[in-house]
């Protein structure tokens, strides 16, 4: 289990690192998918199967489909590749980069807990979905409601 | 025990239903009157089912929320802005040429997100309740974008808001998630016992607690989160500024002030630390920056970083005196700076519309004589906002003293007072601006007339200003009893 | 049926915020770094998954279900974020026929 | 008729008002009228008052009118004090003071502001009378101011002429340097003595102070600080010369008669005290015996007519305070009474001159009018022989009596003997020199003798009185210390009175033999250093304007804007660079903004991490 | 009641003369001038008759005061925090208020040719100054009396920005943040004032009876004190915080100079006598020799700085910032000559400035200048004001017989026992007040008129209001005692040192 915690960890950074070095939407898309995936394994590991399904099905199949739609719509070429190119020079990115090292620098010091060993139990979907409808029960309204929210927004916006 | 749940939540179920009722109307008929006035109804009914809670309080409805007096009143304060902004809404988007309908729908979500987000007693709740408003927030800022000619640049507020609050909404996710990691427990008042259990404090709580203060900060656009504020404030429609200036404030506010209060993270010398340095950098880098402000939405927005600041020092306050007076004291400035925000926001919506802003000094000039009333509105909201007796503001300001003094925050009221001192200065200039003769009476926005509603706000707002600064007696007993939930 | 409560090969809780904390920082500096829109959505997205993660990591740790919970409403969040998010992209190319955001700096001072 | 005192300054006063509160649009000859008629009136109230006082045998008379001031130990009321030395100063300011009013009408006639120049000279006897029957030094002292404050509006009368106005403030101000210093003199004594009734503070004096103690120095100095300052003796004289810018009327009642010798009777008033302080009192004498010598020094290079006679003035006002320095406390005022009547007319007759030269004032430019103007000649002469104390003119007796007694004064008086007499010999020189300057000598311009009723007629008293006031005997005892009778011997008698005349015989020699070319003895090397010198009253106006006034007015100049504004504006200007600053944050750049939020998260985490 | 009554008939008038407007532009100064003089009425009532309103000691007995109180009325109003509508007037209080209302009269008076545009706002500004001074005046309760602090601020700045003169804008601003940071300050003070009560009695309470006396814990004594005292010094003002006054009063219309040279400046020195120095006795005795210093200051380095202004009004303004560092030497001497001095050119000065600032007003008003080298000769054309101008210059001087001279010598003489030097350099203002005053009378009355300036002479309301204000001078100098009796009781409430 571990080997395949840390494994898909490695594969998740290094997808991720992709998705924001790319100059082509789409390629990077496809390495956050990647990454989306690995995380959904690191989720099993962990016990939990019903997040690592969902990641896959509403992270990496709906939203990220929405991106890709909203590519397609918009029919970036090669034009806009070069583009990024050439917005993706060191000056734009060394300054934020060197910026984030202490930031992580710090947080690692934070979590740096004790390191006793906690056990791991499954929950799986069944507890999640008494869960859901005993007392976050309220949250699944709040939630159809900030769903609503976006759909409204989104289609006054998206609108010619 | 359930009938009691139900009448508690009433006031959400109540707004859940109107804004379910303003999206069917919409889909069948498109009316912007119609639909105008059904928001309208639909805010009073809800806000009018406090009656029926009040004498059920307080009580948890689930983990999730908690009605109490407390939030009831925040409550009230967000629907009553609510409702001020429906009021601004409808002339100012009454001669925008693409459906204004849903505005409406949104502003019942965004205004259903923010009485969540102050009823909330738990970081689900805390983030649906954020968000829910946050989004809403982002497609009304944007909500002219489609108009051939819109008065300001709402494409680009709305991307600022969006990408801003959504980096930070992660950062406070994050701050929740390292939290939840370290002691187990999502819900607020649980939170000290679980510290407890976990023995000593661990950094890692510490940082979460601050990523979540720097999320609370963006929102009430506090020194160092407050770069967005001027920019949305000024590209958004003025009836969404206003909303921005008040309801997503106050919201913000009730919440953070309950979860630093009930965690007891106020007393969290590093929190206490951190707030401080935020809140003397929002006092004199709000009004430093506010001072040659040629666009009063700027202004105004300048103006609320430095106001946030003062709040602020009453929070800071709470961790080193015992007793109710400086949730008090929060309630009541931050209903004082909800009033005048409102009556302000009103000033200038009243002046404009979708399609041109009277929003620069310069339009202000002569405006005393042109249209004295709503100059006489726009003066006393100067002039509580710089604290001068006879009005709300004096009050608050009189509450941010006395729990300063109380808890001899020397170095803030050092700060407060230097702040105060130059934000005389910006307040002054636009009330002079106002009394001085107009140049030319071509350009003459005060010319039009306006419908009653935006009458009814800015007069109801302005009479609570006086009234608040002339005899507050009854709105402190009010608010001393809603801070015994603490 | 019963889900058997196994108990697993144990993760220190410590290594999975840590991959969540450098998942998040990578998102973050996409924002940051990059010029394009639909680049900054998209580090966006990294982040909120980073916390999305960080929370089942936590609730993986107390063997509570709440953490998931608050991964799904993360979960809608994205979605409903990404939604309104999307449509003000369409409309930053149909009016500007770009997605450089540098181009919406008509306000300061 | 006592009880009636309160009458005598209240008539002027009223006759002020009238003649102020109707703004010139009284007739002249109403308002004529009224300003002589109300001293003239006053000048009976005084009589009746006066002769009932004498009569009554007492040695004063008090009468309050109300209570001024009474605060904690402060107890000032506005109380009349009448005794010998105040009923000789009153007689002398209504009664010569009605005669120059009376000649004033003339004087004045036709000058549209007749009536101002009225309300002025009644506010001022009013005052003047004020101060010499106050009871206490709050109430002196607002007399004291009164009359400082009419001698400007007086000087500054003809007020188109901006020199004069320049003269004006120059008297009053110099005078209120001096007033200044009385006034601490006055906190210092009633906190010493914790009263400031004269009477019985000197009561309190004599009974607290020791003599020569630091008290009663401090006070003595300080008084005399105002008394010097009003009867412009050294070194505050500068201001009376250029006094004369005012009609010649003022300049006979206020800066000759009786204005400036407030100073001689302050002193004389509260002798005790000078008694307690002989070192100051000394100090008066000598201040005395300068002021004469420098006085008559100037006064012999003056070309002015009215100023030759302002110097001869502040050198007899010398002679006062020298006969107050050795003591002689009556003869100062015996001299003063008698300078009163001589100067006054000798100032009036130089106005009648003035008249009759269309207003020239320079000596040079008048001579052999003995002739033309044969009742100024006569006048001007008696007068003349009054100063110069010619035996049998009035001047004569007092200034030998203030010669006695400072020959005979053991302590120093000698020297102060030395240099009246030295004075006396000026005295001769100056005056003779003016007679003759004018009236003798080669006649350059026409003259015509203004003549009238009003204006020969009080001259002809004064003149009286400048020849017979000498055999007055002022009813003082009681109010000084008996003094021993001096008899100085025949030698020193003759040598006093034969002396000074060497004086009258020099400037006949030189001014109208023409044995010495006086033009060019002043008018090249040391003569005209020494010319200057004198001219210049020892240069001490050059030294005033370097040392004070210059000064001054650079630095007002210099800041005039007030550099503490330029703190609070300066502390605007960086507030206002900061905003400039801060605003440079506001880019409008979404990830310039996104940046500064995490460089935020940053700050706070190392903040959460470090604490 | 009699004072909430004389309050609110100001505050409602003022309303009144706002809305008048509408009807007719004149409507508003009558109005005024009906509020003011049935204020007045009121007050000469008080003065005279108090019998006739039912004023008697019944209401005193209650807040357990003894009988320096004349009038006291109180009531509750923010009971959270002790804060209650606490109006009393004693003998000082009294005088203070006849002066403000005497005094409004006049800047009435002087209104009443030359406002002719927005009539009825200004005179709403004008009752609405008047009220927030008289509550000054009258409050007992800290918060009230801060309230009444500010309440009169804001007419004020609308009076100067709307009716100044060519550089209002700067002056209303610097005016307005100087009164009001220093308020802030004062604000704060009185805040820990009533925290420390509270902490000692466990009472909120704002009642100026109760904090007399209040312990306050070491080291924090001084810098209360100094919130107020920096307050009041700025009203006053004393040098160095002096400098909105300057510009203020020669950009303000002349009734906004009236009423801030007659008026405002002593609600500063009444703060002094009232609050500062009985709230903290020990602190503001080791602070009396610095304040004292400071007064000295005011008076010589104003009246240097006076005496090389050519602007008229800014000139007069420097004046009062001399004169006023009288007031602070009196009241720090704390003796009761020096108190009373200074309650005397308190009076005195709000007549004499108030009539220097209407002769200066009226003058800009006739030849639209006021700067004096463009002056000149102005006695020919113009005796009366010449006269008048003479008259008033001649007060300020300090000539005895004035109110002004019976102010600045009780002053001196009291602040001489404390300190000689003190005394003694004050003293030398009575030369350098000679030096610029007569100034003035040079530049602008005498000389020739070189500039052929025609100028109307005092018409006859003005003529009504100088010759007023010069009985009251001449009243004031020549029976002073009247007024002092008036004030002897309150200040041997306050503890000022009487020596027998």
């Amino acid at each position: 289990m571990s080997v395949l915690f840390y494994g898909s960890a490695i594969i998740a950074v290094l997808a991720t690192l992709l998705v924001i070095t790319r100059t082509n939407i789409v390629h990077a898309l496809l390495y956050f998918i990647v990454s989306l995936l690995a995380i959904a394994v690191i989720f099993y590991t962990l016990g939990a199967p019903f997040a690592a399904a969902l990641e896959i099905i509403v992270y990496a199949g709906a939203i990220m489909v929405m991106f890709l739609f909203v590519v397609m719509m918009l029919n970036l070429g090669q034009v806009t590749q070069d583009q990024e190119k050439a917005w993706l020079t060191p000056s734009v990115w060394i300054g934020p980069s060197i910026m984030a090292v202490p930031l992580l620098v710090a947080v690692i010091y934070a979590i740096n807990l004790n390191q006793e060993q906690m056990a791991h139990t499954v929950v799986g979907g069944k507890e999640i979905g008494v869960a859901l409808f005993g007392p976050y029960v309220l949250a699944v309204e709040l939630a159809s409601m900030l769903l609503l929210a976006g759909l409204v927004g989104a289609y006054h916006l998206a609108r010619k | 025990m359930y009938s009691n749940l139900i009448i508690d939540l009433m006031q959400i179920i109540m707004l859940t239903i109107s804004t379910v009722v303003v999206m069917m109307t919409t889909a069948f008929k498109r009316d912007h009157g119609l639909i105008s006035g059904l928001t309208v109804f639909g805010l009073f009914a809800s806000l009018l089912t406090f009656v029926f809670i009040q004498p059920v309080l307080p009580l948890e409805a689930t983990q999730l929320l908690i009605i109490d007096e407390y939030s009831l009143f925040f409550s009230n304060l967000i629907i009553v802005g609510a409702i001020g902004v429906a009021l601004l809404a409808y002339p100012y988007f009454q001669n925008h040429n693409v459906q204004n309908e849903e505005f409406y729908i949104l502003l019942m979500t965004a205004t259903l997100g923010a009485v969540v987000l102050a009823c909330s007693n738990h970081f689900v709740s805390f983030l649906l309740g954020m968000e829910m408003m946050g989004v809403s927030l982002y497609a009304m800022i944007a909500y002219p974008v489609h108009a051939a000619k819109s008065a300001k640049f709402p494409l680009e507020a709305g991307v600022k808001y969006l990408i801003l609050s959504a980096l930070t909404s992660g950062i406070t996710l994050f701050g929740i998630a390292l939290v939840y990691a370290y002691i187990g427990t999502m819900g607020f008042d649980e939170i000290p016992a679980a510290l407890e259990a976990a023995g000593e404090l661990g950094p890692v709580f510490l940082i979460g607690v601050l990523m979540i203060v720097a999320g609370a900060a963006f929102k009430l656009s506090l020194v160092p989160f407050h770069i967005w504020t001027p920019d949305v404030y000024e590209g958004a429609p003025v009836p969404v500024t206003a909303f921005l200036a008040t309801v997503s404030k106050a919201a913000m506010l009730a919440v953070t002030l309950r979860l630093l209060l009930v965690s007891n993270a106020i007393e969290l010398n590093v929190v206490t630390t951190v707030l401080t340095v935020m809140a003397a950098a929002s006092i004199i880098f709000g009004n430093l920056l506010a001072l040659l402000q040629e666009n009063v939405k700027r202004l105004f927005a300048y103006s609320s970083i430095a106001h946030l600041g003062y709040l602020l020092v009453i929070i800071i306050a709470a961790a080193k005196i015992p007793g109710t007076l400086s949730v008090e004291g929060v309630s009541f400035y931050m209903l004082a700076y909800f009033v005048m925000s409102l009556s302000g926001f009103a000033v200038i919506s009243a002046l404009s519309n979708s399609e041109k802003e009277y929003d620069q000094l310069a339009d202000f000039r002569g405006l005393f004589w042109r249209n004295s009333w709503v100059s006489a509105v726009l003066i006393t909201v100067l002039l509580s906002l710089a604290g001068i007796p006879l009005t709300a503001g004096f009050i608050g300001k009189f509450y941010i003293f006395t729990t300063g003094v109380e808890s001899e925050l020397w170095f803030l009221l050092t700060m407060l007072i230097i702040g105060s001192a130059i934000g005389l200065y910006y307040y002054l200039r636009l009330i002079y601006i106002m009394l001085q003769p107009a140049e030319d009476d071509t350009n003459d926005p005060a010319a039009v007339s306006l419908p009653l509603g935006v009458h009814a706000v800015m007069a109801a707002m302005t009479a609570a200003i006086i009234y608040l600064g002339v005899y507050p007696a009854p709105m402190i007993d009010t608010l001393q009893s809603l801070a015994s939930a603490f | 049926m019963e889900m058997p409560t196994v108990t697993m090969q144990v993760i220190p809780m410590e290594h999975g915020l840590l991959l969540a904390a450098i998942l998040f920082i990578m998102g973050m500096v996409g924002v940051l770094t990059r010029r394009n829109l639909v680049f900054i959505l998209m580090s966006l997205e990294i982040m909120l998954n980073a916390t999305g993660l960080a929370f089942i990591v936590a609730s993986s740790h107390w063997g509570q279900v709440d953490g998931q919970i608050m991964f799904l409403m993360i979960l809608s969040l994205a979605a409903a974020e990404v939604a309104v998010a999307l449509g003000l992209v369409l409309q930053l190319f149909q009016k500007r026929k770009t997605l450089d955001i540098n181009v919406l700096g008509e306000m300061k001072g | 008729m006592l009880d009636l005192l309160w009458l005598v300054p209240v008539i002027p006063f009223i006759g002020f008002l009238i003649l102020t509160l109707t703004f010139g649009k009284l007739p002249q000859l109403a308002a004529g009228i009224v300003g002589a008629g109300s001293i003239g009136l006053s000048f009976v109230f005084a009589f009746l008052a006066g002769s009932s006082f004498l009569g009554a045998e007492i040695s004063s008379y008090s009468q309050t009118l109300w209570t001024w001031m009474s605060v904690g130990d402060l107890e000032v009321g506005f109380t009349l004090y009448l005794d010998g030395v105040s009923l000789v100063m009153m007689y002398v300011i209504t009664g010569i003071g009605f005669l120059i009013h009376v000649y004033a009408t003339g004087y004045m006639s036709g000058d549209p502001s007749f009536a101002r120049f009225f309300s002025y000279m009644n506010l001022f006897v009013s005052a003047m009378l004020i101060l010499v029957l106050a009871d206490n030094l709050a109430l002196l002292f607002m007399g004291w101011e009164g009359v400082g404050l009419c001698s400007y509006l007086l000087i500054g009368f003809w007020y188109k002429d901006p020199n004069n106005g320049y003269c004006a403030r120059k008297a009053f101000v110099m005078t209120r340097v001096g007033d200044a210093f009385m006034a601490i003199g006055l906190f210092t004594l009633f906190v010493s003595t914790g009263t400031l009734n004269i009477q019985e503070a000197m009561l309190e004096a004599e009974a607290q102070w020791v003599v020569g103690s630091g008290v009663a120095t401090a006070v003595t100095l300080l008084l005399l600080g105002g008394a010097v300052g009003k009867s412009a003796q050294l070194p505050l004289q500068t201001w009376l010369p250029d006094a004369m810018a005012g009609p010649t009327p003022i300049s006979a009642l206020i800066h000759a008669a009786t204005m400036v010798t407030a100073g001689v009777y302050l002193i004389a008033r509260t002798h005790v005290l000078y008694l307690l302080a002989p070192e100051v009192q000394y100090l008066v004498g000598v201040i005395g015996a300068i002021t004469l010598l420098m006085a008559g020094f100037t006064a012999l290079t003056q070309s002015d007519i009215k100023k030759v006679l302002a110097f001869s003035t502040v050198s007899q006002i010398g002679y006062m305070f020298l006969a107050l320095g050795v003591g002689a406390w009556s003869s100062a005022i015996f001299h003063l009474m008698t300078h009163a009547f001589f100067k006054a007319l000798l100032f009036l007759t130089a106005g009648s001159i003035i008249l009759a030269m269309h207003h020239e004032q320079d000596i040079f430019k008048m001579g052999g009018l003995r002739k033309d103007l044969r009742w100024s000649h006569a006048l001007f002469l008696i007068g003349t022989l009054g100063l110069v104390a010619f035996p049998g003119f009035s001047g004569f007796f007092s200034k030998e009596e203030i010669l006695a007694s400072a020959m005979e004064n053991h302590d120093g008086g000698y020297i102060l003997y030395l240099a009246g007499l030295l004075g006396a010999v000026m005295t001769y020189l100056y005056s003779f020199r003016l007679y003759f300057l004018v009236f003798y000598g080669k006649k350059t311009h026409d003259g015509h003798e203004v003549m009238g009723l009003h204006l020969q007629g009080p001259l002809v008293l004064l003149a009286i009185g400048a020849v017979f006031a000498g055999f007055i005997h002022i009813p003082v005892e009681g109010v000084f210390p008996e003094m021993e009778e001096h008899h100085p011997s025949v030698m020193a008698q003759a040598a006093m009175i034969l002396l000074p005349m060497l004086g009258g015989l020099l400037a006949w020699w030189v001014f109208v033999k023409g044995k010495v070319d006086t033009e060019k003895l002043a008018g090249q090397g040391f003569g005209a250093k020494l010319h200057r010198f004198w001219f210049t009253q020892w240069g001490m106006d050059w030294l005033y304007d370097k040392i004070i006034v210059t000064p001054y007015t650079w630095l007002a100049e210099v800041n005039k804007n007030d550099f503490i504004d330029s703190i609070y504006n300066g502390s605007a200007r960086a507030v206002r660079f900061c905003h400039e600053v801060m605003s440079e944050t506001q880019t409008g750049q979404l990830r310039w903004y996104a940046i500064s939020i995490a460089y935020g998260l940053l700050l706070l985490v190392v903040l959460g991490v470090l604490l | 009641m009699i004072l909430v009554w004389l309050i609110t008939i100001l505050f409602a008038g003022g309303i009144g003369a706002w809305l008048s407007e509408k009807r007719n532009p004149e409507l508003p100064r009558v109005i005024a001038l009906a509020t003011i003089l049935l204020d007045l009425f009121l007050v000469v009532l008080m003065l005279v008759a108090p019998g006739v309103l039912g004023l008697d000691s019944a209401s005193q007995a209650e807040l357990g005061q003894t009988g320096e109180w004349l009038i006291l009325s109180s009531s509750e109003w923010i009971p959270r925090f002790g804060v209650a509508f606490i109006f009393g007037a004693d003998g000082l209080g009294l005088l203070l208020i006849t002066l403000t209302v005497f005094l409004g009269l006049m800047s009435l008076g002087s209104a009443w040719n030359e406002i002719k545009e927005r009539t009825g706002f200004f005179y709403f500004n004008l009752l609405w100054t008047l009220a927030g001074v008289i509550g000054v005046f009258t409050a007992l309760d800290l918060f009230l009396f801060f309230f009444f602090w500010e309440v009169m601020l804001i007419p004020m700045y609308f009076i100067i920005a709307i009716w100044g003169h060519e550089n209002k804008e700067y002056a209303a601003m610097k005016f307005f943040i100087f009164t009001q940071v220093s308020g802030m300050l004062m604000l704060l003070a009185i805040l820990m004032l009533v925290f420390f009560h509270y902490q000692s009695t466990g009472e909120f309470t704002f009642s100026y009876f109760d904090l007399l006396g209040t312990a306050i814990p070491d080291g924090f004594g001084f810098w209360v004190m100094l919130g107020f005292f920096i307050a009041f010094a700025t009203k006053l003002p004393t040098v160095p915080f002096h400098n909105w006054l300057p510009d203020a009063h020669s950009q303000a219309p002349t009734p906004g100079s009236v009423i801030l040279a007659g008026i405002l400046l002593k609600t500063g020195a009444y703060g002094l006598i009232r609050f500062t120095i009985p709230l903290f006795p020990e602190v503001s005795a080791d602070f009396a020799p610095t304040a004292m210093l400071l007064g000295v200051i005011s008076i010589l380095y104003t009246a240097k700085v006076a005496f090389s202004q050519n602007d008229l009004k800014r000139l007069i303004a420097y004046t009062s910032v001399s004169h006023m560092g009288f007031v602070m030497l009196g009241v720090y001497a704390w003796t009761s000559q020096g108190v009373q001095g200074a309650v005397m050119t308190m009076l005195a000065h709000g007549f004499s400035a108030a009539a220097l600032f209407m002769l200066a007003g009226g003058l800009q008003h006739r030849i639209h200048t006021r700067q004096m080298d463009k002056m000149g000769g102005l006695w020919g054309v113009a005796p009366k004001m010449g006269f008048m101008a003479v008259f008033f210059t001649v007060a300020a001087v300090g000539m005895p017989g004035l109110g002004n001279f019976i102010g600045e010598f009780l002053v001196l003489l009291g602040s001489f026992r404390i300190s000689i030097a003190a005394a003694s350099l004050a003293a030398i203002g009575m030369v350098v007040a000679a030096v610029y005053s007569l100034i003035v009378i040079q530049k602008v009355f005498h000389g020739e008129n070189k500039n052929n300036l025609v100028v109307e002479d005092l018409t006859t309301v003005e003529m009504i209001c100088f010759g007023l204000m010069m009985i009251g001078l001449l009243w004031m100098g020549m029976y002073p005692q009247s007024m002092l009796n008036m004030s002897e009781p309150t200040l041997r409430s306050l503890g000022v040192l009487f020596f027998q």
